[in-house]
């Protein structure tokens, strides 16, 4: 690994801007789930809530030509990533003016223009997609990195182990980062995996790897921006699994039968929000007015993007098949 | 014999007393899935089976299709009776080497010496608002493979016994299970009054017009066929049951009588399982037929979300009623 | 230009013609896949092409096909124009996924915002007494699958230029090469006479009946129609070059010509893209059809490895002759 | 691992028997090489000549009962698991008499009966399998071990993650065996695995493993004698690499412009066949006479296995579509 200065500049005006960062995707998310229960968003809808440090910490060190690859609970990265929380609003109320035109809803958003590859859901599906973005910088010469999020539970998956060892041995700028919340739906690390360090398995492929408190903002954006460098230096891939835990069921549907309550109120007190916020109470960098500004610009933004998603219109039914294929061709 | 008051389950419910029962039955038989256990299967399907039956035979799975639903196939070639649920039919494309090329495949390359006695549950179909990735409709795609049965219980009776034929049959059976049907409601007749596995059912008796349909359009058919009652137009309505093989009798004899046919069926259009029963009636009754034979099945789009986008691109009800209409030149 | 002397091609390297054309052409394509390289193809399509062209542009892959298939994805939608071997259609099983929940679907679920201008080339048929994991057709399963394009080139012209039109189309094409066609020897005309890649053609034109066929099995079809000549059959013969889209402009006005249609296709049957064109005919050709639409097609077993059961399970031009004659009630 | 005595019994008798198994294969195949120039053998052939140590070495340590999963290349395996030269010759020749009844052909050699699950084509695809044989054992509570052979090649595809994985996770009876001939077809390892020691690899998923030289039947039936006897003590699965090479092409197709003809005959001088032969003449436990014993036996042996395959039957054309189902079903 590189050995410039990689530790990440914190002051208050940065610490800030994740605090804000991860409120922002917390309040979006708390909003969408009171919208699921009106019905207003539909289908499959997987919070994020619990697990913003990761998204949040990982984004800060990317630069805007750097590419995003991440799963179904992707709203997370996708407001990090910089799309507009309106677009992604939309997008869950399947309108013309989502991020990807309503076609994809809360598992597809996608934005090419930010180099936000979606919003992939099947599990593990888009680690090779990634493996091949980060080939086609290499092949071209570019300097990017691209980043590729995933579930420990995706990393059963042989498309793990087939996208780790083609990044490794073409030494490809991908960063996989494994948010390991410890659960697949309900399946516990410990049923699924015989061996469960993920960060251990990268060895089997020569990869750089290395574990995180997925908790902490300011550590993931440490390592992120370690990791990062060193690829943007020509060393290869690497993996950074971020422990970390989420607050709510898999998805809408579930009645989180697997796991006990009091294993999910210990985790939320260690919650990146309220960690990083008493964190800078403590130290006096967070006062109370300044507290209710972000949450009520958040507050704004939110209503904002409700707004203009409830405003905006449906495809027509005429244009069902449309961007099937390309439509000159 | 429980024939005085009729007991009424869920699909849901009916598909979990089945397995319950053929756990019960049989020491051999296992249930073995992601979320099939602790999670209670990811659309409740065995709920509460773990605590009856333990952690050795409701089996959660890692993220691996290829993996387990070869196991799958091992543990059956070692004398087991297993279950393997994949999910949804979505995530089956991980595993359709696993069943095209061995499962399908070994009984013949072995020149007869093994049997693959697997049963593969998995859910299909659109209709949940789940996009491109989450929709499809690919029993077509199991129906083309020789070496294995594909069935697509429709209804609640079925759900509840069509499972035990499956896991009475030697051979590797694909079963089929709509999401859209879990929560349908309906009486549980007789274990004696279910037809054989790979009988097709006329569901609706008439002489005008034979609807085909299985699976998640089954319903719709019906729907369609009482709509068309109404304006006079009597549709005999047959539920296929069993993709592969097909029980062309019952398909042909209806034809012959009704000289008409639409096929209903949620899969794409282009190269659907309708095209092949329209391609079969075509060949063997184009005497009898009066009208070309038609079919109402998914638009050539990936599912999209929004809800008025997926009924446009889904067979609905009015459809198949226009579209019979148009067959009996109404 | 060079019309004077034309130049007599193997199939084989007019497809290797093909690549070094693309890859001279265009620096951003590039061929990947299983022994490409050092091997020089399992079918010895890119032998030299990695001398000629260096190892960052023409890649031997590991056996990943789910991997690299995906990762030729990603490069697509980065800016590149891969070439993408899956060593033959038996394998891409593996890579299914990739292709249907990612290639098929991306532009659509992205709102149009990303094209997927890949082509994935592969081997596909029997013929080589390769047994029942070896000698697979299913050129019908992804011309099912919206989002795609499929194209099976059978002749050596369209093997010399199919594979520029497929690298200029912005959306994923799938390219079937049969393994029968690989030393079949033709001259190759110019470019400029190469239909547009989803246009079929009329291979031999006549006025009794149409035969339909495409890849591996377009010269049974030829030749059948020879024998059938010699028999006052006239046939016509279209080969469809490109399964999706159909372009069923070129074969509904051939079946309104003759009025019968027999369609060869080295599919299974049952669930077979020959279904779906006498599916298609039926529907929109029922009236002016003057005998029940054919298919000869592969039995429905999974191909055994001795010669004569592996001619017995394919289609044979006898098979031909004698249904086509069937079908002039002859 | 155990700590009971798993020392081969090395005596002359034993070392007799694993050079004559070694020699019956590769006579066997020089012979089917042979027999695929005059064209009666077809379709894909893959020869094990050089390779044959493994199957040797491993088969000795195994029960009638324990079961066999191999690839396309499995002549080796299937005589050495007890096959009679007959069915299997008869199956090459596509014959009723073959053990697949000639359906198979070289790459699909079955004989259920002596728990010999093929012959399988699809890299990797067998892996699963022989997890599923295994778990099957396990769930009956019967003490057998699933043996697994395939190449190095195939660690790359994402069934053999999962199966390990599945393997280790429920402890299974499996001993897979990596036969590292250094090539998949034309790919070296180097080009195809950013980790090439693939015994390494089963460390991802803590899975007991070594490597042995698999050009000597001692060593590796010593690991294999090691390997089965912790599996049927219950410690789950194993893993051994082979270290070998193949003399011959991939198929009977192969030109071999990938390496070059001196990197050959180095490892044919080092052969497993050769090698053993040399020690025994050395220590004086193989004389001329002993030598030519076992060449005339196999020789017979051969010829037996030919005369039976050319005057066995065909199947009828009208029986094409037998076993695809049970038939009675
Ligand atoms: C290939 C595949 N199999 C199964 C599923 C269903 N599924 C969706 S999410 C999920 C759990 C994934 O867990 P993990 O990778 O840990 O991510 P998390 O949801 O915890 O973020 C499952 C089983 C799927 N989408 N894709
Ligand atoms: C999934 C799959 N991909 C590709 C092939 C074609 N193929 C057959 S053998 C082989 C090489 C396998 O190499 P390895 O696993 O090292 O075994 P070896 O042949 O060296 O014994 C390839 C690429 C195949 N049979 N299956
Ligand atoms: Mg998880
Ligand atoms: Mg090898």
């Amino acid at each position: 690994m590189t050995t410039a200065n990689t530790k990440p500049h914190i002051n208050k005006t940065h610490l800030h801007f994740l605090l804000k960062q991860m409120v922002r995707i917390r309040r979006f998310e708390e909003k969408c789930a009171e919208l699921y229960m009106q019905e207003k968003i539909r289908g499959f809808l997987h919070l994020y809530i619990g697990e913003e440090a990761v998204a949040v910490g990982v984004m800060k060190v990317l630069q805007d030509e750097d590419a995003v690859v991440a799963t179904y609970r992707e709203h997370g990265h996708a407001l990090a990533k910089g799309l507009s929380m309106n677009a992604v609003m939309a997008e869950m109320f399947g309108k013309m003016t989502g991020s990807s035109r309503g076609r994809g809803g809360s598992m597809h958003i996608f934005d090419a223009s930010k180099r936000f590859y979606g919003g992939n859901a099947i599990v593990a599906g888009a680690l090779p997609m990634a493996v091949g973005l980060a080939l086609a910088d290499k092949m071209q010469n570019r300097n990017r990195v691209t980043v590729c999020f995933f579930g420990e539970g995706a990393a059963a998956e042989g498309e793990f182990h087939e996208s780790l060892n083609l990044a490794k041995l073409w030494s490809l700028p991908v960063l996989f980062v494994c948010e390991n919340n410890m659960y697949a739906m309900g399946t516990a690390l410990s049923i699924s995996e015989s061996e469960q360090h993920i960060f251990k398995k990268a060895q089997g492929y020569g990869l750089a790897a290395v574990e995180v408190d997925g908790m902490n903002v300011v550590d993931v954006e440490a390592a992120a921006q370690k990791c990062c460098s060193a690829i943007r230096q020509g060393e290869g891939p690497h993996l950074i699994e971020c422990h970390t835990y989420r607050f709510r069921g898999h998805s809408m549907f579930d009645t989180q039968l697997y796991r006990s309550p009091d294993e999910v109120s210990s985790w939320q007190q260690k919650g990146p929000i309220v960690q990083l916020k008493q964190w800078l109470e403590q130290n006096g960098k967070l006062d109370q007015t300044e507290w209710q500004q972000i949450e009520k610009e958040v507050q704004q933004e939110i209503e904002e993007a409700v707004t203009f998603a409830e405003q905006s219109e449906l495809e027509p039914n005429s244009a069902l098949c449309r961007d099937v294929y390309q439509e000159s061709a | 014999m429980h024939n005085t008051v009729q007991e009424q389950l869920t699909y849901r419910e009916a598909m979990r007393e089945a397995i319950r029962e053929a756990m019960l039955h049989d020491a051999n038989v296992f249930l073995m899935g992601e979320d099939v256990g602790h999670y209670g299967g990811c659309y409740a399907v065995s709920k509460g089976l773990l605590q009856e039956f333990g952690e050795s035979r409701i089996i959660d799975t890692p993220l691996s299709e290829s993996g387990f639903v070869g196991a799958g196939i091992g543990a059956a070639m070692g004398g087991m009776r297993p279950i393997v649920e994949v999910m949804t039919v979505n995530f089956s494309l991980l595993a359709l080497d696993q069943i095209v090329n061995n499962a399908a495949t070994l009984r013949h390359m072995s020149g007869g010496q093994i049997s693959v006695p697997i049963v593969i549950r998995m859910a299909t179909g659109a209709g949940k608002q789940l996009a491109a990735q989450h929709s499809h409709s690919l029993e077509n795609w199991y129906a083309h493979v020789p070496g294995i049965k594909v069935i697509a219980p429709a209804t609640v009776a079925d759900a509840r016994y069509m499972l035990a034929m499956a896991l009475a049959d030697p051979d590797p059976v694909m079963l089929f299970e709509h999401v859209m049907l879990y929560n349908h409601k309906a009486p549980v007749p007789n274990p004696t009054d279910c037809p054989a596995m790979a009988q097709a059912v006329v569901r609706k008796q008439g002489p005008d017009i034979t609807l085909v349909s299985y699976g998640g359009s089954l319903l719709k058919a019906l729907e369609a066929a009482h709509a068309l009652a109404e304006q006079q137009i009597n549709a005999e309505v047959i539920d296929l049951r069993c993709l592969r093989p097909l029980d062309t009798e019952t398909l042909f004899a209806s034809v012959n009588k009704t000289h008409r046919l639409l096929v209903v069926d949620e899969g794409w259009r282009t190269g659907s399982l309708a095209g092949e029963i329209c391609a079969l009636v075509a060949e063997h009754c184009f005497w009898t037929l009066d009208a070309p034979p038609q079919r109402v099945c998914s638009q050539e789009v990936p599912i999209p979300y929004p809800k008025h986008l997926e009924e446009a691109a889904t067979p609905q009800v009015e459809q198949i009623v226009t579209t019979a209409k148009q067959i009996m030149y109404r």
